[in-house]
């Protein structure tokens, strides 16, 4: 049984937040994090994500989700910091944020393996949202 | 005949259903979508036959642009758009009437689908409320009464039931393909109930399914 | 001058005012509206976005970005909905909801016109966010 | 040389520095970007600053570590993991030293800058702060003393100011294209300011650009 932790990196608290109840909507029992904002401010912050990787169970797999690139970067920052064991276990994936986390949480769901779980997200890329 | 009295009654009879199958609707959903297909629509029709009571409508057409406005303003997923444009489709098909013989039902409810089909860009087998509204608009259309009206419902139930087997390809089913097989479509089975209710109400005496046990 | 609105359409209130934080940052002075979830529930609701087409000035050419299908079948009653004066200026964008929103925002600010403003969007989900 | 003591001076001095010149970098970043580089590195260095204030450090190291974390949970923007990245390089190539020559000056120097294009993924000539870490760097490592020092300050002035003529191709500016031709990149007079302080620090007298008329 695949087990995929889902960490939501975004700018803004607000926008991390409400994305979150989106997945837990579409998702539920489905572990998710969210690492947004920097306090009050738009931001990231590379410790607040190192800290929702290492709340995420040490038998999951974590796919990580981002707005913008400086955020990516941020999350590259953190995959260096945390613990191996974690890292090893983590990935960035470079797909839509909302769009690919709802397809991944949805996956995740099903308990598709990990790389299903990815594939999901990423193609979500290329999915068309409005049908006809 | 449907008038603007069977119609009022229709609503709130529809409304005061979904309230009872909103869990069954939202655990379908869970199943399938994002589990909230009972609140939207227990909610939305709630929202719609309290609009509507104690007003006077000059037709059916006003009563059902009430209804489509409302819907809109309320239910929130998929279903409001979907719903709200079978009532539109209604209100332009019977525009100026205060009651319409099941000839004109037939046509507005032929209306209605052909609006859900261009709302939700679907073809019947996609696991939507199109795979019910469809053969439940045939059977009015063959037969333009009372007992058209009957054998809606049943075309209706089965295909609800039936939805069961079919892999979704629209709606928030699609994420999950073939995995959505096993599970009854949710908004197929408020379909169902929709024409037992719109039966009940113009010629009465219609023997309802038991949702909660057959559909889950 | 190419003048273009934006109107985020999205089931999450909160996801809908961050989103739009975000854009007002690197947007400052582009004019964006927001019809974000349902009251405090999640969904959208097209007499939201009805409004929000219609506060944007009459000179605008407007673009609406959504979440799911569901906000792009509720965006697309709006549209049928409004004044044809509003309709005949707007356009449902089918691309990433943050990504494509970030991309048309910092277009419209430099005054692009509308096709490039709209191409910038759709070019978002083509666009790797995470370099290298 | 560079001692515990110069450094935490140089970050002190540096901090300073950043929020004089707050309004100028907010005002670049806003024409190009999101208008908040000024704000981001004023409040990551203030943090660092107070972090270190007061604090013993067993060497450059573990100073250098304590930098880059108050960086990484304070800044908020592209350029917290770059200076955070640039300071770690530091961390590791002063470990266990509590003061370096100018040849380990530009050891780190170098390490920094590649940890910044290993960061950012970026080459020189994308209008972004590796346009200046660059070129400071090779002046240092072609003359790691206080010449060399002075002459990276003079190379990341001149490059810092030539960023106004490149077109971004990476960072947020890069949705900007050609259109960012002709605003200085925040994040390259931003590393000027570094290597400025960074001089003054160690060989002083340095004479300082007016990065609010210059760069505007
Ligand atoms: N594109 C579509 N065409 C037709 N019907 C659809 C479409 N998308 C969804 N539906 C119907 O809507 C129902 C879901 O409604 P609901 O749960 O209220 O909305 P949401 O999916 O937005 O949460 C589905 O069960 C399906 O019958
Ligand atoms: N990929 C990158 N590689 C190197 N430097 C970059 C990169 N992206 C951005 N920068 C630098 O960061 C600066 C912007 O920093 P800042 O405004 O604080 O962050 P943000 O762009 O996230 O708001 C730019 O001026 C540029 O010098
Ligand atoms: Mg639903
Ligand atoms: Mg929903
Ligand atoms: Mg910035
Ligand atoms: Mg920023």
């Amino acid at each position: 049984m695949a087990n995929v932790s889902l960490v939501i990196v975004s700018h803004s608290k607000q926008l991390g937040e409400g994305l979150v109840k989106l997945l837990r909507q579409v998702a539920p029992g489905v572990d998710i994090h969210e690492a947004a904002g920097l306090g009050d401010e738009l931001g990231t912050d590379a410790t607040a994500i190192m800290a929702a990787l290492q709340q995420c169970p040490n038998t999951h797999d974590i796919l990580v989700f981002f707005d913008l690139g400086s955020a990516a970067m941020n999350a590259e920052m953190a995959l260096e910091l945390v613990p191996p064991s974690v890292a090893e276990r983590t990935r960035i994936v470079d797909a839509p944020l909302v769009e690919g986390a709802v397809a991944a949480a949805v996956a995740a769901r099903s308990q598709l393996p990990l790389d299903d779980v990815m594939q999901q997200a990423e193609t979500a890329r290329i999915m068309q949202k409005r049908l006809g | 005949m449907l008038t603007l009295e069977t119609l009022q009654a229709f609503i709130q009879a529809y409304a005061a259903r979904l309230a009872e199958l909103c869990t069954v609707l939202d655990d379908l959903d869970n199943r399938i979508g994002d589990g909230d297909h009972g609140t939207n629509m227990a909610r939305g029709f709630r929202t719609a036959a309290d609009r509507i009571t104690g007003e006077t409508f000059a037709d059916l057409g006003a009563l059902c642009q009430a209804v489509a406005m409302a819907l809109l303003a309320s239910v929130g997923g998929a279903s409001g758009p979907l719903y709200a444009t079978a009532f539109m489709r209604f209100a332009q098909s019977w525009k100026d009437c205060t009651n319409v013989d099941f000839g004109q039902v037939a046509t507005g409810v032929a209306n209605a689908c052909e609006g859900l089909r261009a709302r939700g860009k679907a073809e019947v087998g996609e696991k939507t409320l199109l795979d019910v509204w469809t053969p439940a608009s045939e059977a009015l259309a063959a037969q333009p009464d009372e007992y058209g009206m009957r054998a809606a419902v049943a075309r209706a139930t089965k295909a609800a039931l039936a939805s069961r087997d079919i892999p979704a390809t629209k709606g928030r089913a699609a994420y999950l393909g073939e995995r959505s097989v096993g599970t009854c479509d949710p908004g197929s089975i408020s379909s169902a109930v929709f024409f037992e209710e719109l039966a009940d109400a113009t010629v009465g005496g219609v023997t309802k399914t038991s949702w909660q046990t057959s559909a889950w």
